[in-house]
Order: structure tokens, then C-alpha cells, then sequence
């Protein structure tokens, strides 16, 4: 390699070791909303990129409303965008849950066709708002470029704000769920629906806000990767197929198996990557998954239950 | 500067001309009404007043992001067709049908236009993949598709006329730009994984290596909808090539840009070409990840002459102030206009005379200037390099002369 | 080689960490009606689980006709010969009840087996006669799901019958039942406890008086006491864990 | 249903075997051009699919998102050797090594690879074509159902099985034809498949296979192996403590179901001309599922309606509405899932339990006007052995 010092290299190196990492809480924050409602109520919501989809069109919408009215907020209109975008797909959610997924409980397959019908509703109606083409926010400074430490190393910024988003929103969901009472109401709902309610828990409120909460943050991730990825009609079913496998491959009711999973998959595609061509790269990852399933289908962590 | 003087002066003359043949083509069509027994010998769907034409591309799917300037840049040419008279005085209806992003679709949508509503003639496809998937359809019925995207070449088809650029038109006057300009010997050539990205960057490597003596370092292809793209920046770090050569297409374009810009690789610090962003990728990219990076392309909305002027004037004012228009849109719209000329050349809708017609074409009112059908259905055309701009448009800072197409190259296969 | 038709040894299972049995020693002879009691929580179903090949075990052994059977596949237990009923009736409501008997006859077991099997005139008879046998004969035809808790348990007793098991596992066969239920599968139990070894778990202490020969008694995974009903009734340990509930 | 029926047919079965065979093989000839013949003929190589589906999603209660592959496979089959006939050296004589397939020439392939040469056999293609899906089927089917994966993580498995194998293809473009897929199929042994002639053949080709595929699947419903299907439903558990290996039955029924499909993708190919790698993928897998559940998961006639009715309604939607279609086709599986979860064939069923009701209870009138409970046992005429599917009326009762 002609041209490349030692420490370049090893810039390179730390480079790749924190793409990893990045990848890592790219996978983690768009798999986090699912894991919740799968995880937690068995629906499979095969509409979560769009719920991504109305993250960043929401983040679009207030990137657009900024400039144009309030230009001198630019630099911090993205925070209120996240929140937005939490809010907004929370109330898509609501709406939903209330018309399609509480009378599909009890038939998660079912609720699979029904959500996959949703996603194409929703996919026009993106398209006849916000027409056909790619739209783009505005980034602030701030989000754009990257962190030099040093000559050689570049440390992509967008990359450091999603991974810090992403263990912030990790962190609340993880005290949220295991620290509040509605959080132990959603455990307590997910072990034993019917004792639940015998002890008097709403298990129907619990489920709204337990999908409420999940659409709420596919909105926020959908907000955190207009950063690094694009905004149109069809941009959330780039991430669907990855985001269940991640589910999936960590076991379904544990938030730390989707943790250990997305870092599993993540560093796997991201160090293949690195000696391969990437579609080579993204076969082999798939099949490890697959051949893994096949060993353990529980998924990597899983509530051990006596049958 | 010696350059533009020129092109302004050409430019003007032409549109002089323009103007006298739009005049001259429009009481031709008011005076002559050929009777339809005459122009339709083949069943096609023609009457005394109207014509119908096919209009097949995707509405909804993934490729509905790059199609719809396509599908609005034809309508816009239709109606324009229309206000003046039409075509043998004849009203150009349109038929829209959807591909859906699905090739099968376009198969049998194609198959519908053909056989079920007998259009004279076809405007639409996107991707190699929906044009391969109707062209037997079009052999078989014996239709006419007007096909508007720069694609890989390495056909060619009685029942196509391919609007866009074939590969080496594209390609070899941007690399021996770029090798001029920028001295550049090393190469680093990315794609999607699909044929229009892997037969270009077959046709570059070629280039590169036979031509202009430098030497490609790398060479990746990610599959299409691919976000996570740091790996490769990194490894192209390594590498360290003078020229990045990228065909990064669909989905995964916006990743890639935004994770380069993040990734520190800057205008100032690494040299970019691509022949697969116009501005309507750059609608989703941002002007602001691809400011001071390089497209190869016959046609860039900022194009200074009065042709376009008046195009994006129409355009805009038909889809809205903040419309772009990118190399294909410009390329779309030629289609109803070279058909309206072969069809009033050859005096019959019929496929074959129109066909027979269309080589020899030339459309000096085009967008990009002037073009002309080569009998094998591909276009006489420029190829211009432009910078990008951080408002989404691209500074044209270098045009070849006109480029015969040739879309089986010798010594690059 | 000893003479026990059934012989546990050292049997133990844990669920991450907890130890449902726990070194269990068991001996059952051919023949043999054997009862296991013991309070809630004792191990007795993950015993018949562990038998069944239902549950794989962490140590030790079960041979059964000097056959180990841990390492096999339930389907393997069952053809060599070990019958299990379940705990609530585990019977198919969408068949009838002669289907449901047909499905347990123990002939086209395979794939193609089972696609070409025919309703001959030995399959009609056999579950004639065990529907008899279990007082279902005149309700063949109904579907499985009209029939009465109790008629659901003598059904899934009666699929078992069909396989003809040398080694029969019954779960609470009395639950939820009335008296006169009770006093009949008591009659059917005794009937067709002959020419084979039987394992029954049961809480009722009357029914268990009117059909063991021998008691064991569990607890936390261990055995407490064994032997006849009214000397394990006697027995201080047992009636302070169990009866002193 | 009684014992001495249970095997055999009864005479709605049979009068629902008929009036299908009617439909499609006279009714629907002779009401369409060829153009829309063809259409139809397409749509019912999906029905092979979703035949496949109510064995064994309707009945082994397996969902596979990953029938595509299947189907995909079974046509690639096909299409790899009426490419290599369409291929010959006089057709390809611009290419630079002529005789061997357009996309290999533009792939700098010189030669035919290895695994190209037995296509050239058309017995090869067609034993290939059973027996590359049916063994995919089986390795799946094994490592998973001996495992006991099922439900939804089997569902999102066979989904990145379609992932990866449209990957795969696409990226091993000289030997798949990539992304294009394999097109501009022409001949089958010289007689050209593009006229109208042999499109009527293909057609009546295809009915009468579907026709047979819907009879045999009957035939094993009927059997012991479709009882022991619905036991594997209500206790799967029962089903091995008689002993029963379980697993098998559920590669039995997962690898007849890529089976069927794959004759569905044959069929596709030799009546459309060409097959694409956007079949392997997972959006037609989840469209192939709605036309099952849109007919009726647990009806085989039904299933065939639905891939009619859903595929005639996407056509017409898009011909009318180009733009505003995915709005229709969305809601139509919405309610469909929602409101009638027996699809077409709990419709039918529906009405005729009615009107059976209303005529036992003329003498009595004022009794049974209230609307009749809701399906338990048969589903359909067509179907009576079908067990009870998802009723949402309960559902909401529950959980109100």
C-alpha cells in the first residue's frame, strides 16, 4: 500500500472501529420501537419504516417551516424536530392502535397483513403530501462534517449524534421499563395477560401506550436518520428487513437481546464489509443470522420459561 | 470564455430557426389534415382528430422518486405539442399506465398499451431492468418506446429510441476531462450492484486503463438500498485515489453522500465524479453534501441558452417554482417532440415508416441544445461536466463536441 | 440387568438454577399401578414430563424395558411403548370423537403412512371397542367439543388405549369430574391398569385409596415416602408436608 | 360429517371443484381476448401459490413469507433453458462469444458455466425445477420444524431467505441475468410461445395443472395426513404423544407448498415470457399470502378466486387510478383481515349457513331471524373439514 503510513493506518483502524459502532446504533434505534411492540405485545407491525418515514417528514416539515419563518432558530430547530417527531408518530400510532391493531391481538399473523396493507396506505399518502420525489432537510451546522482529533481521523458528527441519541433514548426506555409503574404494567402485561388484568392493570391501555411508545420512537430514529440516510416516500422499507432480523436474531422479549443482536449484526456486516465487496458482505451476515436461528430460534437472550 | 461567445452566438441562431420551423410545422398542420386511412394503415388508435400515445412509467414503488420528472417532463412536451396543432393535426391523447417499480408490471402494462389500446407510440421505462422486460413486447407487437434514461448500452432495437446516453458517451468525455484537468492517475470505482453501474464501470476501467494510462485501485459494488456505507469510506481512505468514479444509485445515493460529507471526504480534499447524480437526486442529497463534486451528463437545468430557458420556464410554470429538472427529465421531454418529427416526416403513424423516418432527426429546439437520431436509434449528443452547487444546481464548467453514439463499443466489452 | 420394568436413577432437571427433581430414584414393576401424590410444586407433572421426553433432563437416567429413553425424540418414547395423558384434556375439538380415536391408532405414523392409511375394517372395530370401553360408543360422530369436561378426559384415556402403551402416565385423570364420573374412570382405571404398568398423579386422596396398590410421595423433587396408601398416610414427614397443609 | 362420508367427497365439494373447473376453463375463454386470457393465465400461476398457502398456512398453521423463492426458483428453471434456446449461435452472432446468453456476453463470460449446462436438456429443466425448490424446502424445513421454529420467527426467517437469494442473484448478474432477470424467452423445442395459438395452449396447460394441484391437495385433506393437519392445530403436543414425528408432517407440507409454487413460477414463465429476481423477493411472497387470505385461508377453491379477484382488482385499480391505486389495494387487505378473516370462501359460507337456516326454520319464523353464529366447523361448502379460523367478533368481545 503505497502512500499509507503506520498511523494513518491505525486511523483507519479506529475509523472503521467507530463505522462499527455507528452501524451499531443505527440498527439499535430503528430496531429499538419494534422490539418494543413485538417484544412486548407480539404485533408485528410490518408499517414501521413508515413510522421512520413520518419521523423525517416531519423533520422536513420543520426544517422547512424554520427557514422559512424562523431562520435565526436553524441552528436548534432539529431538537424540537426529534420531539416532534416522537409526538407526531405517537399520534399516528394512537390512531392505529385504536383502528386496526387492538382488534388484532389475539391473531399476530393477521395483524402482519393488516399493518403490511397499512404500509402501502401510507406510503401514498406520503407520496400525494409531500410528492413523489426525495425531499431533504436542512442540517445545522453542527450535524454537518466531521471531528478531526487528529490529521487523520474523521469522526463523522451525524454518526456521533445518532449514536449519542441512541444511548439516550436506550437508557430512558430501559428505566422507563423496568423503573415506572407503567413500564411494569407492560412487563407484567407481556408475562401474563390475563393475571394482569385480574389484578386490575388496563392491559388495553397498557397495549395503546406500549404501541404508542414504539411508534413514538421509529419517529425519533426516522428524525435521526435524516442525517445519514434519505427522505421520500419509500425510504423506510430500506431499514424494515434489517430491523426484524435484529429483533429477532436477540430474542424478542428482551431489550438487552436486541442490544447484544444490533451489535452483533452491526460489527459482523461492518468488519466484513471492510475485506469484501458489501453484497457479498450483507450475504454472509444474513446467513450467519439464518444459521444461528436455526441453532438457538429463540434468539440470542431470552426469558427462559418452563413450558 | 472564447467557448461561450460561441455557443451564445450558435445558440441564437438556432433559436431564430427554431422559431421559423415552429411557425412552418404549425400551418403545415393546420392546412394539412391527411385523412386517417392514410396515416394509420396498421390499427393503431388514431381518428380523424385524435392520436393515442402510452405513457409507462413508475407512479408508485421505489422509482417513483427518479420517474416522475419523467412522467411530468412528457406531459409537459405533449401539451405543448398539442397547443400547437398536435401532430398531423391530430390531438396526442395520453394513456397512463403504472409500472409499479415492478418489471413484470411494466411487461404487462406494455403488453396492454400494445395490444389492448393500439398507441402509436410509447414514452416511459426508467431502469434497464423495465426496458429489458418490455423490449420482446415491443419486437413482437411491433410498437415504438421512446426511452429516456442514460443507460449501459449494448443494445439496440428497431422498436426503441433510446433518448438518453449510452455509456460511452457519458463516460469517456468525463474521464478524459478529468484525467486533463485534474491530472488524475488513480481510480476508485463504485456502484451499485446491477448491470448499468457494473457495464459503465466496465467501459471506465477500460478507459482508464487502455486510454488513459492510469490505474483503477479499487472497484465495489453495494446492493441497491444499501445505507451503511462507512466500511467503504474507509477502505477508499486507504486507498487514497486521486478520483472517486461513483454510480451509487436509488435509496442508497442520499446515504452515501450525507456518510461522505460526515465522513470529512470534502470537495477540497477529494476529488468526486459521478455519473449518476442530476438534480433531482440532488433534491434528496442536499446541495450541501455534494457542493464542489462532479456529474458527467448531457444536460444540467443551468444549461445557458434560450431552448432551455424556455423549457424551464414551461416546466415551472407548470409544476411549481421549486420543480428541478435533471438530465433524464430533459431527456423525456425530447421523446414526444422527435416522435412529432418522425411521424410528420414519414406523413403516417404507422411504426414502421415512423421508424423507417427517425434516423437523420434533428431537434434544434431541444433543451440541450441540438441532437440527432443516428440510425441506430441513439442521439447525437454533448456531454457536459458540471460542478455542483450548494442551491441544488451544477455550474457547466466543460462541453465536448457533439458524440456519435455507439452502444457496441469496440475494445470495451 | 434388575428386574423393574420402569427404572429411574439420579433424576435431576433444573430450570436456571432451580431444581424441579432432584436426584429421584423411582422403580416401577410390569404390571404395577403406581400413584404419585404430593403437594403443589413437588415435581410430579415434570416427572411425567421427563418420562415422556416432554422435558430433557440435566442428569441422569430412565430406562424403561432396559431401554434408555432421555436421549430420544417423544415420538420414539411413545411408539416404544410409554402412553402419557395430560394434566387438562388434550383431545381434538375439530374432530370427531371417532377421528379423534382413529388419529391415535397406532398404523400410518409416517408422512406417507398417513396420506394412504384406509379405514379398514380393524380400525372401525378397535375404536368401537375402546369407545365402548370408555362410554363414548354412542357419541362417535359428534364433534370432540360438545362433549362434557369429564367425557373429554375418558377421551384422551381412550386415545391412549389405542396405542395399546405397555407404560400408562396419567396426569389428574379425575379432575374437574363428578362423583358418578369419578366412581366410572375409577372402574376404567382398574380395568385398564391389567397387562400393563400405570402411573398416576392424583390429589384426591379418596380416589387414590380406591385404586393405588402403591403411593409415592414427592416432594421438592425429591421422594418422601413410598409405599402402601395407609402406611405412607401414616408417615409424620408426609403428613407434615402434605396432609398438614 | 360422518364416519362413513369422512374420506369421501361430498356433493358441495365436488359442485365447488366443478364450478371452478367451468370458470376458468370455458367461462373465462370465452368471455376474454387473449390479451386479458393471458392476464388471467398469469394470475392463476400465482393461485398455485396460494393453493400451496392453505395447505399449509390455512391448515398446517405455517406461515412462510418466502413462497417467492419458490416460485422464483421453480422459474428460473425454465428460464435458464429457454434462454439457452433462444441463445443459439445464429441469434447471438454480434455477441462476442456467440451461443451463450446475451447477459453472460455483456459479462465478459466466454463460456457457459458448468451449472448452465444441463438446462440445455429440457428434462433436466423440468426435473430441476421440482427438485431445486423441493430440496430448499426440505433443508429449511428440517433445520427449522426439527427445531420447532415456527409462527412469526419462521415467518421472518423465510423473509431474509428471500432477502438473501434476491441479493445473491442480483449480484451474480453473469450467471443470473441480475436484476433484469431472464428475459426474451421465445421457443420452447422450436414452437414459439409469443403467438396467440400457443398462449391459448399455455393457458389451458396451466388451468388444467391448477385444477389438478386443487383435487390432489383435497385428496390429502381428505386423507388421515389432513385430519392429523387440523390435530397439529389444536394440539400439536397430542399429535406427538401419539407418535407422531411432527416435524416431518411440517416439511411434508412446507416442501409440497414450494412445490406447487414452483410449477406456478414454471407456468409464469413460459406464458409471460420471462422471469424476474423481483419475485424472489419479499413483497410478492406477502402479496402471494393476501390472495390466500383474501379467498379464504382455509378454502383451495377459494384461494384461486383470490388470486383472480386480487390481481384483477390491482390491474383495474392501476389501469383507472395509476396513481392513487396502492390506496385501494391497502384498505382491500385491511378489511379483508379485519372484518372478513375467512375471506371470499366465509362470505360464501356465511350466506349459505343463512339461507340453510332460514329454510329449517320457515314453520317456525319468529325463532331464528337473529343472525346465526358464526362459523365453527366448515368454513364453506367447499371445505368442510376446515376448523374454526380467527373470529374477530370475539375478539373484540374479549377484549372490550
Amino acid at each position: 500500500m503505497e502512500g499509507i503510513s503506520i498511523s494513518e493506518f491505525g486511523s483507519i483502524l479506529m475509523m472503521q472501529g467507530f463505522n462499527g459502532l455507528s452501524v451499531f446504533s443505527v440498527l439499535l434505534l430503528m430496531a429499538l420501537g419494534l422490539a418494543i411492540i413485538f417484544g412486548q405485545m407480539g404485533v408485528i407491525n410490518m408499517a414501521h419504516g413508515e413510522f421512520l418515514t413520518i419521523g423525517a417528514y416531519t423533520t422536513f416539515v420543520f426544517s422547512y417551516l424554520t427557514q422559512t419563518y424562523f431562520p435565526s432558530l436553524m441552528s436548534t430547530y432539529f431538537l424540537f424536530a426529534i420531539v416532534g417527531a416522537f409526538i407526531f408518530a405517537g399520534l399516528v400510532g394512537l390512531l392505529v392502535e385504536w383502528l386496526l391493531i387492538r382488534h388484532l391481538y389475539k391473531r399476530p399473523l393477521d395483524s402482519l397483513l393488516a399493518t403490511w396493507g397499512l404500509s402501502l396506505i401510507m406510503q401514498q399518502i406520503f407520496r400525494s403530501t409531500f410528492g413523489a420525489k426525495e425531499v431533504s432537510a436542512t442540517l445545522p451546522d453542527w450535524l454537518m462534517g466531521s471531528w478531526q482529533p487528529t490529521d487523520t481521523i474523521d469522526i463523522p458528527l451525524n454518526g456521533l449524534f445518532v449514536m449519542g441519541l441512541t444511548i439516550v433514548l436506550t437508557c430512558l426506555v430501559g428505566l422507563f421499563m423496568y423503573r415506572s409503574r407503567l413500564g411494569l404494567k407492560m412487563r407484567a402485561t407481556t408475562q401474563n395477560r390475563v393475571m394482569a388484568g385480574a389484578v386490575g392493570i388496563n392491559t388495553a391501555m397498557v397495549d395503546r401506550m406500549t404501541f404508542v411508545l414504539g411508534c413514538g420512537i421509529a419517529g425519533v430514529a426516522g428524525a435521526a436518520f435524516t442525517t445519514i440516510g434519505s427522505t421520500g416516500p419509500t425510504s423506510g422499507s430500506l431499514y424494515i428487513v434489517d430491523a426484524f432480523l435484529t429483533v429477532v436474531f436477540g430474542g424478542a422479549q428482551s431489550l438487552l437481546g436486541t442490544l447484544a443482536s444490533a451489535f452483533t449484526i452491526a460489527q459482523t456486516n461492518s468488519t466484513l464489509e471492510f475485506f469484501m465487496t458489501g453484497s457479498m458482505a450483507k450475504v454472509i451476515t444474513l446467513l450467519s443470522i439464518i444459521a444461528i436461528l436455526m441453532m438457538r430460534p429463540e434468539g440470542l437472550f431470552s426469558i427462559k420459561v418452563r413450558k | 470564455m472564447i467557448g461561450e461567445i460561441q455557443r451564445f452566438t450558435r445558440a441564437k441562431g438556432k433559436s431564430l430557426a427554431v422559431g421559423a420551423l415552429a411557425l412552418l410545422a404549425a400551418a403545415q398542420a393546420l392546412a394539412s389534415n391527411p385523412p386517417t386511412s392514410q396515416v394509420n394503415t396498421t390499427g393503431l388508435r388514431v381518428t380523424d382528430t385524435e392520436v393515442y400515445v402510452g405513457q409507462l412509467h413508475s407512479a408508485t414503488g421505489t422509482m417513483a422518486i427518479s420517474e416522475t420528472g419523467s412522467i411530468q417532463a412528457e406531459q409537459l412536451a405533449i401539451e405543448q405539442i398539442n397547443a400547437s396543432g398536435g401532430v398531423l393535426g391530430r390531438q396526442i391523447k395520453i394513456i397512463q399506465e403504472d409500472g409499479a417499480s415492478d418489471w413484470p408490471t411494466f411487461a404487462e402494462k406494455a403488453k396492454k398499451l400494445l395490444v389492448n389500446d393500439r398507441v402509436a407510440a410509447v414514452f416511459g421505462c426508467w431502469t434497464s431492468a423495465s426496458r429489458k422486460a418490455v423490449l420482446p413486447i415491443f419486437e413482437k407487437e411491433n410498437g415504438l418506446l421512446y426511452y429516456p434514461t442514460f443507460y449501459e448500452g449494448l443494445e439496440q432495437s428497431k422498436n426503441v429510441i433510446y433518448t438518453g446516453q449510452e455509456a460511452t458517451q457519458q463516460i469517456i468525455a468525463g474521464l478524459d476531462w478529468i484525467a486533463k484537468e485534474k491530472g488524475a492517475k488513480t481510480f476508485y470505482l463504485v456502484g451499485s450492484d446491477y448491470i448499468w453501474p457494473r457495464t459503465s464501470n466496465k467501459i471506465a476501467r477500460k478507459h482508464i486503463e487502455n486510454v488513459l494510462k492510469g490505474t483503477v485501485v479499487g472497484e465495489e459494488y453495494y446492493p441497491l438500498g444499501h445505507t451503511q456505507f462507512g466500511s467503504l469510506i474507509n477502505k477508499i481512505k486507504l486507498k487514497k485515489p486521486d478520483v472517486i468514479y461513483s454510480i451509487v444509485v436509488g435509496g442508497s445515493n442520499v446515504a452515501w453522500w450525507k456518510q461522505l460529507k460526515a465522513a470529512g471526504i470534502t470537495a477540497d480534499k477529494q476529488t468526486i465524479l459521478t455519473i449518476s447524480v442530476t438534480e433531482d437526486e440532488v433534491l434528496g442529497i442536499g446541495g450541501e453534501n455534494v457542493e464542489g463534486f462532479y456529474s458527467a451528463m448531457k444536460y444540467f437545468q443551468s444549461l445557458d441558452n434560450e431552448n432551455n430557458k424556455k423549457f424551464v420556464a414551461a416546466f415551472k410554470a407548470k409544476y411549481g417554482p421549486n420543480a428541478v429538472i435533471g438530465d433524464v427529465t430533459q431527456a423525456a421531454y425530447l421523446g414526444p417532440w422527435l416522435w412529432k418529427a418522425a411521424v410528420e416526416k414519414a406523413g403516417s403513424f404507422d411504426v414502421d415508416k415512423v421508424v423507417a423516418a427517425s434516423p437523420g432527426i434533428e431537434l434544434t429546439t431541444a433543451p440541450e441544445g441540438y441532437v440527432k437520431i443516428h440510425p441506430n436509434h441513439h442521439l447525437w449528443s454533448k456531454t457536459r461536466i458540471g460542478v455542483w452547487q450548494r442551491n441544488g444546481q451544477a455550474k457547466v464548467i466543460f462541453e465536448s463536441d457533439l458524440i456519435e453514439p455507439d452502444p457496441f463499443p469496440k475494445g470495451y466489452q | 440387568m434388575s428386574a423393574y420394568f420402569l427404572e429411574i436413577e439420579d433424576l435431576t432437571v433444573s430450570f436456571g438454577g432451580f431444581k424441579a427433581i432432584d436426584g429421584l430414584n423411582l422403580y416401577v414393576d410390569r404390571d404395577e399401578l403406581r400413584v404419585v401424590i404430593g403437594p403443589n410444586g413437588a415435581g410430579k407433572t415434570t416427572l411425567l414430563d421427563l418420562i415422556c421426553g416432554r422435558t430433557k433432563a440435566t442428569a441422569g437416567s430412565i430406562r424403561f424395558k432396559a431401554k434408555e429413553l432421555t436421549s430420544l425424540p417423544e415420538h420414539k418414547i411413545v411408539r416404544f411403548g410409554v402412553g402419557r395423558k395430560f394434566q387438562n384434556p388434550s383431545i381434538y375439538e375439530n374432530l370427531t370423537v371417532f377421528e379423534n380415536l382413529e388419529i391415535s391408532f397406532p398404523r400410518g405414523r409416517g408422512v406417507l403412512g398417513a396420506l394412504f392409511f384406509r379405514r379398514t375394517q380393524d380400525v372401525i372395530d378397535r375404536v368401537h371397542e375402546v369407545a365402548r370401553e370408555i362410554f363414548l360408543e354412542d357419541r362417535l360422530d359428534e364433534p370432540a367439543e360438545l362433549l362434557s369436561h369429564g367425557q373429554k378426559q375418558w377421551l384422551e384415556i381412550g386415545m391412549l388405549l389405542m396405542q395399546d402403551p405397555e407404560l400408562l402416565m396419567l396426569d389428574e385423570p379425575v379432575a374437574g369430574m363428578s362423583v358418578a364420573e369419578r366412581k366410572k374412570t375409577a372402574e376404567l382405571l382398574k380395568r385398564i391398569c391389567r397387562n400393563r404398568s400405570v402411573i398416576v398423579i392424583e390429589h384426591d386422596m379418596e380416589f387414590v385409596k380406591s385404586i393405588a396398590d402403591k403411593v409415592t410421595v414427592m416432594h421438592q423433587g425429591k421422594v418422601l415416602a413410598e409405599g402402601p396408601m395407609d402406611k405412607v398416610q401414616a408417615d409424620p414427614r408426609v403428613i407434615e408436608v402434605y396432609l398438614g397443609h | 360429517m360422518t364416519i362413513s362420508k369422512g374420506m369421501q367427497w361430498s356433493r358441495a365439494e365436488l359442485a365447488s371443484v366443478l364450478i371452478l373447473a367451468a370458470v376458468i376453463l370455458i367461462v373465462l375463454p370465452l368471455a376474454l381476448d387473449i390479451f386479458r386470457l393471458n392476464l388471467v393465465g398469469k394470475y392463476l400461476t400465482y393461485a398455485f401459490v396460494a393453493v400451496g398457502l392453505v395447505l399449509c398456512w390455512g391448515y398446517g398453521g405455517i406461515l412462510s413469507l418466502g413462497q417467492g423463492v419458490f416460485f422464483g426458483l421453480g422459474g428460473y428453471c425454465i428460464a435458464m433453458f429457454l434462454k439457452l434456446e433462444a441463445s443459439d449461435p445464429e441469434s447471438t452472432k454480434i455477441q462476442s462469444t456467440p451461443g451463450i446468453p446475451d447477459f453472460m456476453d455483456w459479462n465478459q463470460l466466454t463460456e457457459l458455466p458448468a451449472f448452465w449446462v444441463p438446462f440445455k436438456s429440457f428434462t433436466w429443466a423440468l426435473i430441476a425445477m421440482l427438485l431445486v425448490p423441493g430440496v430448499l424446502a426440505a433443508i429449511v424445513g428440517f433445520a427449522m420444524f426439527k427445531r420447532r421454529v415456527g409462527g412469526v420467527y419462521f415467518a421472518i426467517i423465510t423473509q431474509a431467505i428471500a432477502a438473501i437469494l434476491t441479493i445473491l442473484i442480483i449480484g451474480q448478474q453473469g450467471y443470473t441475468g441480475g436484476v433484469n432477470g431472464i428475459t426474451d424467452l421465445r421457443t420452447l423445442h422450436g414452437w414459439d410461445i409469443r403467438t396467440d395459438s400457443a398462449k391459448y395452449i399455455l393457458y389451458y396447460v396451466n388451468a388444467a395443472l391448477l385444477i389438478g394441484a386443487v383435487i390432489g391437495v383435497r385428496y390429502i385433506l381428505k386423507s388421515k395426513l389432513g385430519k392429523l393437519l387440523i390435530a397439529l392445530r389444536d394440539k400439536e403436543e397430542r399429535v406427538r404423544f401419539s407418535g407422531y414425528d411432527v416435524a416431518s408432517f411440517k416439511v411434508f407440507m412446507f416442501v409440497l407448498a414450494a412445490l406447487l409454487s414452483a410449477i406456478g413460477g414454471a407456468m409464469f414463465t413460459l406464458q409471460v415470457g420471462f422471469m424476474s429476481p423481483s419475485f424472489v423477493g419479499i413483497v410478492p411472497s406477502i402479496e402471494m399470502v393476501i390472495f390466500t387470505a383474501v379467498g379464504g385461508r382455509m378454502s383451495l377453491v377459494g384461494a384461486v378466486y383470490g388470486s383472480l379477484l386480487v390481481n384483477w382488482a390491482k390491474t383495474f385499480f392501476s389501469e383507472s387510478f395509476p396513481e392513487l391505486w396502492l390506496l385501494f389495494m391497502g384498505g382491500l387487505f385491511i378489511a379483508v383481515v379485519m372484518y372478513f378473516p375467512n375471506g371470499l370462501a366465509g362470505i360464501v359460507d356465511q350466506f349459505m349457513k343463512k339461507r340453510a337456516a332460514a329454510r329449517a326454520a320457515a314453520p317456525t319464523p319468529p325463532l331464528v331471524t337473529e343472525p346465526v353464529a358464526p362459523a365453527v366447523g366448515a368454513l364453506s361448502p367447499a371445505d368442510a373439514t376446515a376448523s374454526p379460523a380467527p373470529q374477530p367478533l370475539a375478539d373484540q368481545q374479549v377484549r372490550a
